[in-house]
């Protein structure tokens, strides 16, 4: 949840340096996470949001305190952008008590929302109707809040995106449709879901305001967002922006992923989003070496902390587990 | 008290909870300027505003989809889907997320969602708008059936529904926004889970909902005329049931009549029965017998669509079999 | 359907006289359809295609015996156009044993599929996946039928347009989606169901070629169907075409039709599709105005002749029915 | 006869019927280059070509609804949904579209649509991927509901399927993939309606279908040891259903228990104590009891998930108190 910034040239170093943290602190829990999944401590579904950081990062970079997101099945990133707290989200995957839906929902399903996040979802695509739905609850409570959609390529093709982006816009909702074009579900390749593979005029089509941006450079995306949020506020209604990126690795843990082009997937990653956050922090504010060293040493050191403490965390109580279900 | 058409229990429901909450809005086809295919929503749109009463594209998966996302938001949306039918176009909607966000969340995401919408046959509109569809709601964890049969009841219910905070399919019939019932006068609230005996008896425990009460209460009386007492449970709400309501009666009977609209198959009268088979079995004289449309899609034609849902005959044949097995059928076997 | 036409800039007099023919048929079939609702004789939905003739008589003229047709709750047109035997429409609708559907679908259900009449659909934008559908067989089979869903502007915001029109265009199905833009579902306009009133846009927003046409003019309709059918046999894909129109009364026989502004209606009805089929049949062809009230004659007594068996068919057995029901 | 995996058995049957028949072809979410999530249609796509095999964009209802209309259409359509939970996506062209399709025509349309999926839950997938769906389709007339538990059956089930013209939801679960068993050699077809006995017994009868079966004759196996011979039914279709088999087992063990791993409130097990009830009360020396899911959904964390649904020791304490119960608790009411 960033500041309530107007739309700037050049960002502050507070927003560079959230970008940055941000953009590292997904890399890092990722990373670590997928370890802790191979070591059989994390079970079920686990669809890393390596290589996309710098869409979660900039469009929340871009958002305010009391704004709404909802997100997908890759989800990790969209959390911590939003500013979850680690320990909740590992003791979560770890099926602890402690995490932040006790353990019942895991990885496709961690919400917060008392924070205005919906969640995420094991359904691709339902988190459209979702949030087009927390931005009419906040029209009709005359809130000026604004909801964010993150949603998939994937998704792009399935009837509820038309369908609930057309409410939005009728309707006048502060509603941002953040599509992460990562170019496959799963294996399938975007082209051979669809002859158009500029998401965005699907948004036109509907009389949609619609944007692409290059997905791996969080500044543009932060940008962009703030564009459109600011749009949303003035009551233009919504407005979708696709952002085009790469995974760096498979649909899930245990893809390989070999349906990769390799020379596309070593394009990508030499267009590393996180790095790019690195290097506009260090461009942008002369910041050292050795002060991003110190930030990247205490997230590390906070997903550690993260780590032992869900272990630490008691088992699951089948006693308030079976009172919860006898009233459900 | 004062007489009351269902539908108009129902708009003064909406109404007064719209005064009192400014969170409930209502969205539904035709809803806001024309007042709702039934009239129910009649004269909400200038009393309460375009914002709070709107029409909507033909959109069942967003619209229901979006009254879900609303009041995981915090709001209390109404959404309003012409036919039961038409529901099945937001199942995912319905099933993957309205009913388990609670569970997911850990409990701590609410979703105090109505979707209020009718079934049942009518007079020819044939299979894709008579459906009685209330089985597949009943069956999924976390929904809330609520199947009014009276205009008191649809009030009570309605207004119950907008103050808990679970989703709640709220299943009206198209026969009975046109009849008439007394209504308590000032507030008036029917909490989900308690059953009504809509008419006491000794002999024999009639279980019915919906449209299926007028009717099965017609049988009723007739069958008092020959000396047969029938108590008449209506359960209101499938989910929550009144199990102990039903389980006294049948205790206190011994005899249990099932009536529903809805094809006979895996319908909610089948998990009734099973209720009383495992909790009831020792008390009964005669097996639970259920009366139930054919397992078919209900025909155009009328004769036929009246000879694929329960009609009095049908039921009061039922009772009486019911109520002529003797002990001696036992040793028979 | 038509015979296998080349596009061709002037008509034959056949082509000119059946769309004439048609576009009566539907309008006697409507108009004294009515009646009979109001004697009571037919119950339930009744949705009549008045004003909309041109659309279905220019689309089915322009296509050959084999290919498949879709319709929607507003169907006797499509129907009739496809050559359906009126006899047994009225017997349908009249709930007659001697029906297409042995009185058991009735108006919004009305199928004949030896003919490759999937069928009218009571779920609004049904009509489309289904027509999808019959086209994929047809290309498994090898087979070169077109297939046409007609729908209308209400369906084209539910999920099933887009997602099912893009099934069509990636596997280059020969679909002809045609979009009845009557301007209104029901009461509600197409200004407040969507931004872009444009329909056909959508379809270009995922690579579908697509077009806009006067629904009121058959001709057009034929010669822009022709074009979309090469198209499609050609292995090009599916095709959009939007056509324009409006109800000439309210919704279904019981609409008074009030919110319907009667300027509007009467720019529409001034140019009506009836009036010009008979004027380009007469235009074109020379054909005299008697030789035009004999046709007009023979349509109105081939209706009266189905009124006439209809009412003399006999109920419903309800012994076939139950023996049906036994193993649905 | 060969020992074969339960994905590969299904495997056989596609091919085979695919070779037999120019019109079968299969769609689905990664079925074609990947071969599926469960490797079901591994190699189908070599083998069979592009035109018959083809991955589709994740569109549900599209793919359900395109699969319908290819089926009516003439063509045998097996269209592949990853999760059961998915085809809540697609309930409109099931229940309003496949389902209804024959009587609105008045017989003369036919359906041959079959939806291939999974369900069940297995090892921590959540709520959303582990549903036990198979009550929604058993309720609506019109459709076959088919759930194999070994891989003779879910061969000869599937092949039958797709020799049969109506609609079919053929419901395998994510557990049973990897298990195997005997599949005899040459044409192998298993009719719909008929049940199959995979324990015989006396003194009780058990009731499972899809992965209850291996876990009830595990069972069943136990009890052989103290002494207690019990009978374990599959239906293997459950609709239609095998009801005389039921009945006659139930009036030679005088006992009966059902077991299934969908939530107990309006799931299928209901519907078949209700028809045990109604025809079969009299033989009854015990109420019929359900051991079946909990009415919530799945939750993520491992031993949740298995307190959610049937295990062992609850399936074999039902059976042990349907035994247990004398004629004197009916004295004792
Ligand atoms: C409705 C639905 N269909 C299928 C799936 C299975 N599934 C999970 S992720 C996925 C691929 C999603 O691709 P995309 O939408 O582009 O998102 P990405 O994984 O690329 O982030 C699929 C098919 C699902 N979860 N929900
Ligand atoms: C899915 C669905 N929702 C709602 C309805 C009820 N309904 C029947 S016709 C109609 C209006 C349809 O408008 P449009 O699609 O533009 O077709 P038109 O009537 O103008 O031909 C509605 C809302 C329905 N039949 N199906
Ligand atoms: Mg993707
Ligand atoms: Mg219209």
């Amino acid at each position: 949840m960033g500041e309530p910034n107007a739309v700037a040239n050049a960002p502050s170093r507070e927003i560079l340096e959230k970008i940055f943290r941000t953009a590292y602190k997904i890399r890092v829990f990722e990373t670590e996470g997928i370890k802790l999944y191979r070591q059989g401590l994390i079970r079920g579904y686990f669809h890393p949001y390596l290589g996309q950081e710098g869409i979660a990062t900039g469009v929340c970079a871009a958002l305010k305190d009391g704004d709404y997101i909802a997100s997908t099945h890759r989800g990790h990133g969209h959390c911590i952008a939003w500013g979850a707290d680690i320990k909740k989200m590992v003791a979560e995957l770890l099926q602890k008590e402690t995490g932040y839906c006790k353990g019942y929902g895991g990885s496709m399903h961690i919400a917060d929302i008392k924070t205005g996040n919906l969640g995420a979802n094991g359904i691709v695509g339902a988190g459209i109707p979702l949030g087009v739905g927390a931005a009419l609850a906040n029209q009709i409570r005359g809130s000026d809040a604004v909801t964010v959609t993150f949603t998939s390529d994937g998704a792009s093709n399935n009837g509820t995106f038309m369908e609930s982006l057309n409410l939005a816009a009728i309707w006048d909702l502060k509603f941002i449709l953040v599509v992460e074009n990562n170019q496959y579900a799963v294996s399938t390749k975007i082209e051979e879901s669809t002859r158009e593979t500029d998401l965005y005029k699907r948004g036109l089509a509907i009389g949609v305001e619609s944007h692409q941006v290059d997905g791996n450079d969080p500044l543009a995306v932060y940008r962009m967002t703030q564009a459109a949020a600011e749009t949303c506020r003035k009551g233009k209604g919504p407005v979708l922006i696709e952002a085009v990126t790469y995974r760096h690795m498979g649909h899930h843990v245990n893809d390989p992923g070999k349906y990769m082009p390799e020379e596309k997937l070593a394009h990508y990653k030499s267009r590393d989003p996180v790095d790019r956050a690195r290097a506009d922090l260090k461009d942008m504010t002369g910041i050292t070496d050795s002060e991003i060293s110190a930030m990247e040493t205490e997230i590390a050191a906070e997903f550690a902390a993260a780590v032992e403490f869900s272990v630490a965390s008691p088992e699951v109580s089948a006693e308030s587990f079976a009172a919860f279900a006898a009233n459900y | 008290m004062r007489e009351l058409m269902y539908r108009d229990a129902l708009r003064e429901a909406l109404d007064e909870e719209m005064a009192r909450d400014p969170t409930v809005f209502i969205i539904g086809e035709g809803i806001a300027e024309r007042g709702g295919s039934y009239k129910v929503t009649e004269g909400l749109l200038a009393k309460y505003g375009p914002g709070r009463v709107r029409d909507t594209p033909i959109a069942e998966a967003g619209m229901i989809g979006v009254g879900v996302g609303a009041a995981i938001a915090g709001a209390r949306p109404v959404v309003e889907i012409l036919y039961v039918d038409f529901a099945m176009l937001g199942m995912d909607m319905i099933v993957n997320q309205a009913a388990k966000f609670r569970l997911m969340t850990g409990g701590e995401g609410r979703v105090p969602f109505i979707m209020r919408t009718q079934g049942g046959t009518g007079g020819g509109v044939a299979a894709q708008h008579s459906q009685s569809l209330e089985a597949l709601f009943y069956h999924i964890p976390g929904l809330r059936v609520v199947m009014p049969s009276t205009p008191a009841d649809a009030k009570g219910l309605l207004k119950h529904a907008l103050r808990q905070d679970d989703p709640v399919m709220f299943l009206e019939h198209k026969h009975l926004y046109m009849t008439k019932g007394m209504v308590p006068d000032g507030e008036h609230i029917v909490e989900f889970g308690k059953g009504d005996i809509k008419r006491a008896g000794s002999d024999v425990t009639v279980i019915a909902w919906s449209n299926m009460v007028p009717r099965t209460l017609v049988v009723a009386e007739d069958l008092a005329a020959e000396g047969i007492s029938v108590e008449v449970i209506d359960p209101r709400t499938l989910v929550p049931l009144d199990r102990a309501m039903i389980l006294n009666s049948v205790a206190k009977t011994r005899r249990c009549v099932i009536v529903q609209e809805a094809n006979r198959r895996g319908g909610v009268a089948s998990d009734i029965s099973s209720i009383i088979m495992e909790e009831g079995f020792w008390h009964l004289d005669a097996p639970v017998e259920i009366v139930a449309g054919l397992d078919i899609p209900i025909p155009f034609n009328l004769a036929l669509e009246q000879a694929s849902v329960p009609q009095k005959p049908g039921i009061k044949a039922a009772i009486r079999r019911a109520l002529h097995l003797e002990p001696a059928a036992l040793a028979a076997e």
